[in-house]
């Protein structure tokens, strides 16, 4: 991976989304582009994630915390300043990579890592989602509602599959970004970070400031996702934006598709999206036995494919060219 | 636009289909192959909010097993209605996903929501097919005020609850000769609590009463022992409290053990007061607590029946089996006098209902904006280990017990 | 702004809930700081254990009775679930764990909603609305006991992991694990059996909870985050460290709820949280990482 | 250019009770090998992440190239020329070799192409030319040792810092590396060593110092070194040096 060009690099990007591009022209079914929509802000989330958790090595518990930035002040530009929703959109982004840079100062500086680290972002998004609850400017816990305006210019679409090729869009570029990133100095020094500080700082890597970029731009890239979610719903409140749920889903779907890799987060959001369809259909009318299946199948994974499902591929890869072997 | 090229095709097979039904006019044969009108049961059936969410689903599905019984919609040749249920997960995504789900089955409208953001996310969905779709509880005013014209509310939202809560506390308090002045109001800050204490704090006083004390909790609550110690130092006449279930079941707990008594409890869109639960588990705490909420028409025969039936079945008969089932007749009404499972026909005829064969205390159904004016919350209050409507009298079947006896 | 016995109540209050603050992070500082893994199950055990006195309660047995056999049986299962699923399916890779415990509390959480169903329960104990009468301010019952059992509990652990061979073995383990294993300890084993008596500390605290609170497949996520808390001001790891921190966050809990509102009073508890995070990492009361 | 290339003044570093350096000063001469040796616990490899900047001075000063470094952080410092290897070696386990040299090479090559083809050749200059493409936890001993040695290398710097470069390794291991270490101070490279392994010490450093207790205690070429008695006092305990002394007298 190394040595290789720019064809192969960015090649097999460009080929899967153009492969994903023509979903909507293979089904109309919405069912299937909603639940793809929502496999792909998974996946942006997660790539966020990645960056910071999967190349940097530092695992955080909280990116609600940017996924929520992102998605309220996405809201709340448009709702109480009557702002664009591209300009709010951009403005969620740029919020969400503050935000990143300022609790990445905070907490880098102090020198915390592994589970501390873990701890200190899950409660700064615990914080954020009280304020968010109780502060009259977010509307409080009733949430901030985007007014219902379907036109382009209002990053609102009747069509499922603009919304689908949106989030394609975004997804791509940010893997494309992602490969640029493992490709570049940055990427190099960030790898190095994560595989051993120390060993980085002796050899010129200011280690501080690579952990504040990359999580700044993990940070932006998450938020990226908030905001394309309130334009999805137009509707976010503080559970929503600073609950557990997208901390959780963010750093799940580039550990079980492959940590540190560029289509990590894609496959794993398609993976445990596809597997909580499954699921949920196998499980019948019990509440909960789809989510317990679910659950159980997630540990069996973990247990059969500890380096996630890129990683199993691989395996089963080599298994199959060595069967081949004479 | 290929979803709407998609749902045009869609509803012209169907429109087709009623034709074909129409210009054979033989009932008999029509019936035997009416096809079912397939309706969308949505609920959150697993999350948070399961509970009210399964209840939903009971009451939905009660409904249509009696439509069914008394032979199905007639205008349809006796067409069976066939339930689609879907769970919401409790999420705003998990209510738009199974929107989408239903659409692609061909459902003809949905019932249901229960909570605001799902209602606020499934209805904005369901508007892009044109869907009907009738929210079962979800209080947010915005869910109505939006300009969807697929989106219908049987119940009432919080500002009509609210503004009933304060008019029927009055006249409460009037009857009983003023005895009640000074509240302390103590509210969760989720999605329902901050807006409805906001209001009561901005209307209570130009009605009389004097607001001591606002206390706001979080949800879930730990420990209620502080806002009971806070109660107990400004010692009001009256504690408003609106919270979820748990909360409000520990409140009352501690407030009995901190042994604070206040003259009345009167709760607005309480979790628990309304709840068998509650007033099972914790017959002591509960007595005499007052609710303003849904509640089914306790001299409705059909009601006291369907409550039968329910408490059979090992279950409570919680308010929203009475309002899923009331809004699932609502909308074979609405799809009986359409003649038709067209989309479009069935908003049609839900704009200009008047239904009036539902169980809960409303008049005729009239939507305006979607909103069914006829709807209206009652008071319900804890009376030895039942639930009674006290008030308005037109419904009731007790007399409120106000003030509470020292 | 309030009176001296409102305040003095708020403070015994907060030691009451700082109780079972204490009782369950001891059981996620010890899992910490044995196996130093952060236990996501954790409040899922929690909920589960509720569940299991409750069902004990319907079957006529006081939670505070049902406590003498639910322990072992949480020991037994904490031991089971972390020597047969976690350890073999994690490969010992921390990243692993994580998720192994997270999809536990999936699964936990759901097979609880699938029997129980989501429908919020309490039960009414016999002594639930009896208090001790302090002359100013009445002490619920429940909660009275609570505090006892924890200090008990605080007590018999100390004893264990300071004066018995399987409490040296421990400390071994959390110290080095692979000095440990040269002399001889099998870690596995004191892994399972350290998470076991986490699961049992949990299993207690849901004995002493369900009679003043109440139960449903959610119940437990409410005291892990403030677990964490007093897990990070005690010092991770640190048992003394655990029951000081609970009783501490009950008390500043308490009092901020009273004196900038209940909703806000948790958000000074993360606060409290973030702070001691970033000043001094390794806690308030010692315990060097 | 006049003076030291790195000139330490009464450099003290105090962790808690205990005063690890104690007021050592001791300077290395530009193009030279200079050796830092002592016996255990003698505070060489603090001394040497004082230098290297990984720990700040408690008294003292640390001046390159005749500034006062103060309390510039090791990536300065590295950016300065000053680059250190560790004695317990750090490879980045999950990077190629190619990709963990690169990471030095990147201080000077902002371009990934020209990083990685630099890493190529301070590869070959180490002896490492074979395995580029092997992931780095895949080294033997010897092989990692030879790794942090290329990564400090790319990154090109003036005074190479090596932390018992050659500790655990075999003496024909030992035998084949010393050449590379000359090689590279060949190249213009200055380098100051921390080592237990005499033979090579004796053989490659220009000058030495030795560090008891903190403190240094002598000075000069290694011959010289191993002959001043209170390094032998140091090494083999109090009286050792007088013994050794009388023993030669009376062979004399």
């Amino acid at each position: 991976m190394s040595r290789s060009g720019p064809v192969a690099a960015y090649g097999p990007i460009l080929a899967v989304a153009l492969l994903l591009a023509m979903l909507p022209v293979a089904t109309s079914a919405n069912t299937i582009l909603n639940s793809m929509v929502m496999a792909l802000l998974i996946a942006l989330a997660g790539q966020g994630w990645n960056i910071l958790g999967g190349y940097g090595g530092q695992f955080s518990f909280g990116h609600a915390v940017f996924f929520g930035t992102g998605a309220y002040v996405t809201a709340l530009l448009q709702a109480r300043f009557g702002v664009n929703a591209y300009v709010a959109f951009a403005a969620g982004i740029a919020a969400g990579a503050m935000v990143g840079t300022i609790l990445g100062y905070l907490s880098f500086r102090s020198g915390l890592r592994g589970s501390y680290f873990a701890l200190v972002t899950l409660a700064f998004a615990e914080v954020f989602r009280i304020l968010a609850n109780a502060t009259a400017f977010t509307g409080g816990a009733a949430g901030t509602l985007v007014k219902l305006d379907v036109r382009p210019e209002n990053f609102q679409f009747s069509s499922r599959a603009v919304f689908f090729w949106i989030a394609l869009g975004l997804v791509t570029a940010v893997m494309l970004g992602v490969r640029f990133m493992e490709r570049s100095r940055f990427g190099a020094w960030l790898v190095a970070v994560r595989e051993n500080e120390d060993a980085a700082r002796a050899l010129g890597v200011d280690t501080l400031k690579v952990k504040i970029q990359a999580i700044t731009l993990s940070a932006g890239v998450t938020a990226a996702a908030g905001g394309f979610y309130v334009q999805y719903f137009l509707f976010i409140d503080a559970n929503l934006a600073y609950g557990t749920w997208i901390s959780i889903e963010a750093l799940l779907v580039p550990i079980v598709g492959g940590l540190g890799t560029v289509f990590g987060p894609l496959i794993g959001a398609v993976a445990l999206h596809g597997l909580a369809e499954a699921t949920k259909a196998i499980a019948g009318r019990i509440p909960g036995i789809d989510l317990a299946l679910y659950g159980s199948l997630l540990v069996l994974a973990i247990a059969f494919a500890p380096n996630g499902l890129q990683g199993l591929m691989a395996k089963i890869g080599r298994g199959l060219s060595f069967g081949r072997a004479p | 636009m290929t979803t709407h090229r998609f749902g045009t095709t869609r509803r012209q097979v169907l429109l087709a289909g009623a034709g074909l039904a129409g210009t054979l006019g033989m009932p008999g044969l029509v019936r035997a192959q009416a096809a079912a009108v397939k309706v969308g049961v949505l609920q959150p059936l697993t999350g948070a909010l399961a509970q009210d969410g399964q209840a939903g689903q009971l009451g939905a599905e009660l409904a249509i097993k009696a439509i069914n019984a008394a032979g199905g919609i007639k205008s349809l040749g006796g067409a069976k209605i066939e339930a689609v249920m879907g769970d919401a997960r409790s999420t705003p995504e998990g209510g738009t996903a199974e929107v989408e789900r239903l659409a692609a089955e061909n459902v003809s409208a949905i019932v249901g929501g229960f909570a605001s953001p799902i209602c606020l996310a499934a209805t904005q969905a369901a508007s892009r097919y044109d869907l009907p779709y009738i929210v079962d509880v979800g209080v947010n005013d915005q869910i109505v005020s939006r300009g969807l014209k697929n989106t219908f509310r049987f119940a009432p939202g919080s500002s009509m609850v609210s503004g009933q809560a304060l008019d029927n506390l009055v006249k409460l308090n009037d009857a009983a000769g003023k005895p009640m002045k000074t509240v302390v109001l103590v509210h969760e800050d989720g999605l329902f609590g901050s807006g409805l204490a906001k209001l009561l704090q901005a209307e209570l006083p130009k009605r009389g009463f004097e607001v001591i004390d606002t206390i706001a909790h979080p949800t879930p609550a730990r420990d209620m022992s502080n806002v009971a110690l806070q109660i107990k130092a400004k010692n009001p006449d009256l504690v408003i409290p609106s919270s979820y279930y748990g909360e409000f079941v520990l409140l009352a707990r501690t407030m009995q053990q901190q042994r604070v008594k206040p003259k009345g409890i009167y709760a607005v869109l309480n979790g628990a007061a309304s709840n068998y639960r509650f007033v099972k588990e914790f017959p002591e705490a509960a007595q005499f607590v007052i609710d303003t909420n849904h509640w089914y028409d306790p001299r409705n025969a059909t009601a006291i029946a369907l409550k039968k039936e329910v408490e059979a079945q090992g279950k409570f008969f919680l308010y929203n089996v009475a309002l899923n089932y009331s809004a699932m007749l609502l909308l074979a009404d609405a799809i009986e006098r359409a003649g038709s499972a067209d989309r479009a026909k069935i908003i049609a005829a839900l704009e200009t209902s008047t239904f009036g064969g539902h169980i809960m205390p409303y008049g005729p159904t009239k939507f305006v904006n979607g909103q069914n004016t006829g709807a209206a919350a009652v008071n319900t209050q804890v009376q030895n280990g039942d639930i009674k409507v006290i008030f308005p009298e037109a419904f009731s079947d007790a007399k409120a017990v106000f003030p509470v006896p020292a | 702004m309030f009176s001296p016995e409102i305040v003095t109540a708020a403070v015994l209050n907060g030691l009451l809930t700082g109780a079972v603050y204490a009782l369950v992070s001891v059981a996620l500082t010890l899992v910490y700081g044995v196996l130093h893994i952060i236990n996501f199950a954790h409040g899922a055990t929690l909920t589960a254990a509720m569940f299991a006195a409750y069902v004990a309660w319907q079957a006529g047995i006081d939670p505070l009775v049902a406590v003498i056999g639910l322990a072992p049986l949480f020991f037994v299962l904490g031991y089971a679930v972390q020597r047969w699923i976690i350890g073999p399916a994690s490969h010992g890779e921390d990243r692993n764990i994580l998720l192994v415990t997270l999809g536990l509390s999936i699964v936990i959480e759901n097979v609880l909603l699938a029997t129980f169903r989501s429908d919020t329960r309490s039960i009414d104990v016999p002594y639930g609305f009896s208090s001790v009468d302090l002359g100013f301010v009445f002490l619920p019952m429940p909660r009275v006991i609570a505090f006892g059992i924890t200090c008990v509990v605080a007590l018999l652990l100390w004893i264990l992991l300071a004066r018995t061979d399987a409490g040296k073995a421990i400390r071994a383990v959390a110290k080095d694990k692979l000095g440990a294993a040269l002399v001889g300890i099998d870690v596995p084993h004191v892994y399972a059996v350290t998470f076991g008596l986490g699961a049992a500390c949990l299993a207690v605290a849901a004995c002493v909870l369900l009679p003043s609170y109440f139960v449903n497949p959610r119940v437990g996520n409410a005291y892990v985050l403030v677990a964490f808390t007093v897990v990070v001001l005690g010092g991770m790891g640190s048992v003394p460290g655990a029951v000081i921190g609970g009783l501490f966050i009950g008390i500043v809990e308490s009092l901020s709820g009273l004196y900038f509102g209940e909703s806000l009073g948790q958000l000074g508890i993360f606060l409290i949280f973030i702070l001691v995070l970033l000043v001094r990492p390794t806690g308030l009361f010692g315990a060097r990482a | 250019m006049s003076g030291p290339l790195l000139s330490v003044e009464g450099a003290s570093k105090r962790f808690g009770g205990l005063l690890a350096v104690d007021g050592a000063s001791f300077t290395v001469e530009r193009g030279s090998i200079t050796g830092l040796i002592g016996p255990n616990g003698a505070g060489k490899t603090t001394l040497f992440t004082l230098v290297a900047g990984f720990e700040t001075l408690t008294a003292g000063t640390v001046c390159f190239k005749g500034d006062d470094l103060g309390r510039m952080p090791p990536h300065e410092r590295a950016k300065r020329g000053i680059t250190r290897t560790f004695q317990i070696v750090q490879p980045f386990a999950g990077l190629t070799v190619r990709e963990n040299i690169a990471v030095g090479a990147h201080l000077r090559h902002a371009a990934r192409g020209e990083a990685l083809a630099r890493a190529e050749a301070v590869a070959k200059r180490v002896g490492l030319g074979d395995r580029l493409d092997q992931p780095a936890s895949g080294l033997t001993v010897a092989g990692r040792k030879r790794l942090e040695l290329a990564r400090a290398l790319a990154t090109e710097p003036t005074l190479l810092l090596l932390d018992e470069v050659l500790a655990g390794l075999n003496p024909s291991e030992v035998r084949d590396i010393v050449p590379v270490i000359r090689e590279i101070r060949d190249g213009g490279v200055t380098i100051l060593m921390v080592e237990h392994v005499m033979q090579a010490v004796m053989s490659l450093c220009d000058r030495v110092f030795v560090l008891a207790q903190g403190r240094i205690i002598a000075q000069g070429t290694p011959t010289e070194v191993t002959r001043d008695p209170a390094v032998v006092e140091a090494y083999l305990g109090h009286g050792a040096a007088a013994r050794l002394a009388s023993r030669e007298v009376a062979r004399g």
